[in-house]
């Protein structure tokens, strides 16, 4: 069984710097979610764009606390988690502007956000796609006696498809670093998680592996998220053990900009209820405030830092040029391609 | 005879094929309360009820094998793929399961099932969501494969694949599905599988062509006759296996000279098929070497341009036919 | 948890035909398997042949219990299966050896066996590759309002794949009359099953799917394995609930005729034990004796009429011709198929 | 140089790749305990451990995807199907994970990724167990794919496959294991991708076959030139993409005829690839079509004589040659 797990607020004794810090990125993500949703708008990005808003809690509260040499790794829905990791914000908005200084050259785009430099492996599209690849992760971790660890986040929906078995099997076999953490914000798409798996708590499925600790928390509680992250990351570190973590969350916003907020699948009440009551932002912040941990001079401070930071970013990938054509074909292989033009006289 | 959209013919299809036989179903991901990803399943849920329109879990080799295992005991299955891309976690169950039943049982099993969903590149998908694997389908014995470019055809082709003993991969047009045609409106109409259609007669130079380029070609067709005074006719095969080639043999033996486009990727892409066909029986009718006009052979690319840079566009096209009637 | 079944023997207020007629099942399915291994030695049959040798207390406990509107479909390892469920066993033994009154006409093989009059849904020789053919025999079980079962036999390797997952899920989404049952026969291939599976007893994979029942038991005594399916072909029938049934047994010969019956995966030793301690066949014919079911008169009547049968089954498979050529193209589709010989002019 | 078997050609390129880079680690089904399901690995496990020689679970989606990962963190997987057609469960993560991986990335990740098995039908193994996808394999831009018919070839060109920073899909044969063949022993032996080899000169007619039908061609060779006096000269692409078509057409420019030889299925067929470049390159040189033998364009059946009757066999390749030559 699933072990809920309680009292974060113990956490507040991190040194302020770090709860404040917390708190600048959640505000950075919202911030830089809604700019990137005005930019979709305004057709300055294309393609399918996933937003975060509302889940802040989670990619903030599990990743802030890992080490550089970590590994990060997440699906479609990626923008934020690639910030926080350590990813530019410039590079990243020019990614999703499809321009030549974008992290992937303007090749991948919103959902495939890629950066080595700060061990962040994407930015991955199929879903469950990425599963196998965590676990490839993990596997070169062990293969070279590292004490690294590898994040995984993934939909709600991938409990259901065939690599989460695979995966969460082989993690549990081999004894891999591997921390996968659901992010369920109660829909895949327009579906709600129980039309379409058939299992209360999404972590009790760890319950399929020995060796696999299964967490269901609040992923509105990033303090909860944190420290059950950092629960993970001892057994991941120190002992070798996965753990499937599930974060119960909410989705604000539609599944991508092509799609509505609410309508045939959830009501707009729904959307306004969780929003009233259980913002990530706002909770923190209230927790924060109780333990006069933060002042409004803070917290406008703090808005004050992400606009420019924002802006900065949209400022840069306005000005970066399109790729050139000759990009068309680059990156396919290691060296040389000469075939494409031969077979392709006409572009 | 009604101007409605390739979604709405699709739709149409759905709902008068369902309504004709209580065995046939629809499954796939978002299909009922959704809607449908795209909305051709719109209404049907609501007419049909969920265990004849049904939402699947995001387990696309599990509902495949479920479509095979009805088809098996005697229902028809309509699997909805989100795009075919995604077709690619489920292709054990197409090309192993579904397309070698009855062979492997010796015929005791039909396999009326078909898979069905938009394939090829939509706006700035990138390269996991973008790809037309069109010839990957038509390699298989087994598979009949279908790929309409226009509402009639899609209406008609469909309604033919549902009716077909055997599993048939539809290839529908994510930037299809807003374009408008006539369409028929009786329950009865239907376009055989397997016959090409010529969509503009020409005299100079065939252009061979399937699915979305078709509207490149068409407009290619018209530049060159007006900017170049060459008269192009424009066949496409709608169906890629069993294909119609006489219809393109007779018109290459008239031209004498070929091109052919698809959005897919060049290298044994069906293109390169028919190029194979033509030269074997119409050797002798060729005046010059068939030009290909194909997607890039790169992974598809996000941002907008190089997108647009890698479809088969009509200024290539323009361009290989001028080529090929050694115009360039 | 799995629960373990116990108590098998009160079955054996079963009338003493059927206690007979299960004997002469297993008997039956040992002696064809034997003889199917002679016909491969002399090259009358070819490929890759699973013998089921050591394992027959599964399949007939599983499947005598069975209606015959019920269906039942499995992997390779068919032969047994597919005769006690009542294909014949003169065109199994032709279709074994590739003539035209086999089964599939001699295109099937040894790994395809099929019978639509007897529904036997094959016979399928991907691992994991039926299970979502059987859920969707299931679905149409459930489509028609029939209240018949569908029982799909697995590997145990099959619980580390994809396809057990999502096909797992969707029976207890959908509640399908659908009953797995794992032959865990300690090895898939070459591999213990605790060097591919993290989990002690692979029934407890049921865990994970909400109304799914899991019952580890000995695959060895065909009375509990019989009395366990009908437990669960009741929750099936009655109630639309999919249970999976991990049945312990054994494989007393290589994984398939080309392979080693020991040697860099078991010891000759082990095999010898097994064969010594836990015949299932020998155990099920200790048991009737202990309750005087059975005498050696009975036992040398079922040998002398199954020889009969197999010797029947090698003289119609060995008189049966080979496919004409034409058969090459026959079969592939519905209807006429021209394109193959008009680009195939050298055949 | 000694004389050895195809699959101790490749077991020493395994074992002396591995020793040179502690990087490379080989992953499949069977691979370690059991020694490989065609003793491929044989003594690898007891030379390098788990660690490098890693048995897997009956798992192909998972174990590609975990290559890919591990690939993308420095390392140089090699991932064994236990034959190519349970790849099929697997096609995603070949596809469109290490296939398009650097592109995606913008060149951030190589993907040094080896992906090998057998592939083909070996005997009797029927439909679901013998299938030859070549094409499409090599329809994918990100993959190369290899395919050796000799055991030189298989221990050179793994080689270099381990060596290569691109996904390469290596397709052994079942029934190439067993042939013997003179190879070279010096750690330092490659063969480079992407350059075909003459395997028998000849004047008046070009075959062009790779993987093991190239035994059966040469053998045509024999007879067409002892028995029809007909000289044939036969190519083996070996690396079916990036191919290297130059040697084809100078071939074909010398001759004038072609005959396209393999194992896998007619429609949309690397054959099929093969006509379309020689067409287009050599147009003027050809004195006749192009003529293509392939395996026949049905499932794969059990029944031994029409399983061998599906192969291209020897005598098909003399009669489409003679048609070629026009002596039918
Ligand atoms: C294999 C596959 N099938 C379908 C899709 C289309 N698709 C993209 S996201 C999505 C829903 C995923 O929901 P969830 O896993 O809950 O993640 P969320 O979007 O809620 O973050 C679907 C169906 C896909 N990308 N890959
Ligand atoms: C997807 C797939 N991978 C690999 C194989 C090759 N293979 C056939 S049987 C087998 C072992 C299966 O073992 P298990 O599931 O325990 O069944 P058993 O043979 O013991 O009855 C393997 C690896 C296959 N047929 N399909
Ligand atoms: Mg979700
Ligand atoms: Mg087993």
């Amino acid at each position: 069984m699933a072990t809920r797990m309680t009292g974060s607020e113990e956490l507040l004794n991190l040194d302020r710097g770090t709860l404040t810090e917390m708190l600048r990125w959640m505000i950075l993500g919202r911030r830089y979610e809604e700019k990137t949703a005005e930019m979709y708008q305004v057709g300055e990005i294309g393609g399918f764009c996933h937003l975060y808003i509302g889940q802040e809690a989670v990619a903030v509260g599990a990743i802030t606390p890992l080490r550089d040499d970590d590994y990060v790794i997440t699906a479609y829905r990626d923008h934020i988690h690639a910030l926080v990791r350590g990813m530019d914000h410039k590079t990243v908005m020019a990614e999703l502007f499809g321009r030549v200084d974008g992290s992937s050259r303007g090749k991948g785009g919103s959902m495939h956000l890629f950066d080595r430099n700060v061990n962040f492996m994407g930015g991955h599209a199929i879903v469950g796609g990425h599963l196998p690849v965590a676990i490839g992760i993990g596997y070169a971790i062990r293969y070279r006696d590292s004490d690294a660890v590898c994040v995984c986040f993934l939909g709600d929906s991938v409990a259901n498809i065939g690599a989460f078995n695979e995966s969460l099997n082989m993690a549990a076999l081999f004894q891999l670093p591997v921390i996968f953490i659901i992010e369920n914000n109660r829909y895949g798409m327009g579906t709600a998680v129980h039309r379409a798996a058939a299992i209360e708590n999404l972590a009790d499925r760890a319950c399929a592996y020995d060796g696999m600790q299964g967490w269901t928390i609040d992923g509105m509680d990033v303090l909860e998220v944190r420290r059950t992250v950092e629960a993970a990351v001892e057994r991941a570190r120190t002992h070798k053990l996965p753990t499937l973590i599930e974060a119960n969350t909410y989705r604000f916003v539609g599944h991508s900009m092509s799609d509505p907020n609410y309508g045939h699948y959830r009501t707009k009440q729904e959307v306004h209820e969780f929003k009233l009551k259980d913002d990530p932002i706002k909770r923190y912040i209230e927790t924060l405030r109780k333990h006069d941990l933060i002042s409004d001079a803070n917290i406008e401070k703090i808005e004050g830092e992400v606009k420019v930071i924002v802006d900065e970013s949209v400022d840069f990938a306005s000005k970066s040029p399109i790729p050139q054509p000759a990009e068309l074909y680059t990156d396919v292989y290691s060296g040389e391609y000469p075939d494409a033009k031969r077979r392709d006289p006409w572009r | 005879m009604a101007v409605i959209t390739y979604r709405e013919a699709l739709n149409q299809a759905l709902r008068e094929e369902m309504r004709r036989d209580p065995d046939i179903f629809l499954m796939g991901e978002e299909v009922g309360a959704y809607q449908g990803a795209y909305k051709v399943s719109r209404d049907l849920l609501e007419e049909f009820g969920e265990w004849r329109v049904r939402d699947m879990p995001i387990a696309e080799l599990g509902f495949t094998g479920l479509g095979v295992g009805a088809a098996m005991v005697g229902l028809r299955p309509i699997v909805e793929y989100m795009t075919w891309s995604f077709a690619l976690l489920a292709i054990d169950g197409i090309v192993n399961a579904a397309a070698k039943m009855r062979y492997m049982s010796g015929g005791q099993f039909k396999m009326p099932v078909t898979f069905r969903g938009p394939s090829g590149a939509a706006n700035q998908l990138a390269a996991t969501h973008s790809q037309a694997l069109d010839s990957w389908y038509a390699h298989i014995p087994g598979l009949k494969v279908v790929a309409p470019a226009t509402a009639r055809d899609a209406k008609g082709l469909l309604k033919s694949a549902i009716r077909d003993d055997d599993p048939v991969v539809f290839l529908e047009g994510e930037l299809l599905y807003g374009t408008k045609d006539d369409v028929p409106e009786q329950d009865d109409f239907l376009l055989p599988l397997g016959v090409s259609e010529i969509k503009r007669p020409g005299t100079d130079v065939t252009i061979v062509v399937h699915s979305r380029p078709l509207h490149a070609a068409l407009s290619a067709a018209e530049v060159l006759e007006s900017e170049h005074g060459i008269s192009a006719e424009v066949i496409d095969p709608r169906t890629l296996r069993p294909m119609d080639i006489d219809t393109i043999l007779e018109s290459v033996r008239k031209t004498n000279r070929c091109v052919i486009v698809e959005e897919g990727w060049p290298v044994c892409g069906i293109g390169a098929q028919i190029v194979d066909d033509i030269q074997r029986e119409a050797f002798d009718h060729l005046d010059a070497p068939i030009a290909r006009v194909t997607g890039a052979d790169a992974p598809h690319a996000y941002a907008h341009d190089l997108e647009q840079m890698a479809f088969p566009q009509t200024e290539y096209i323009v361009k290989a036919v001028r080529h090929t009637c050694y115009l360039e």
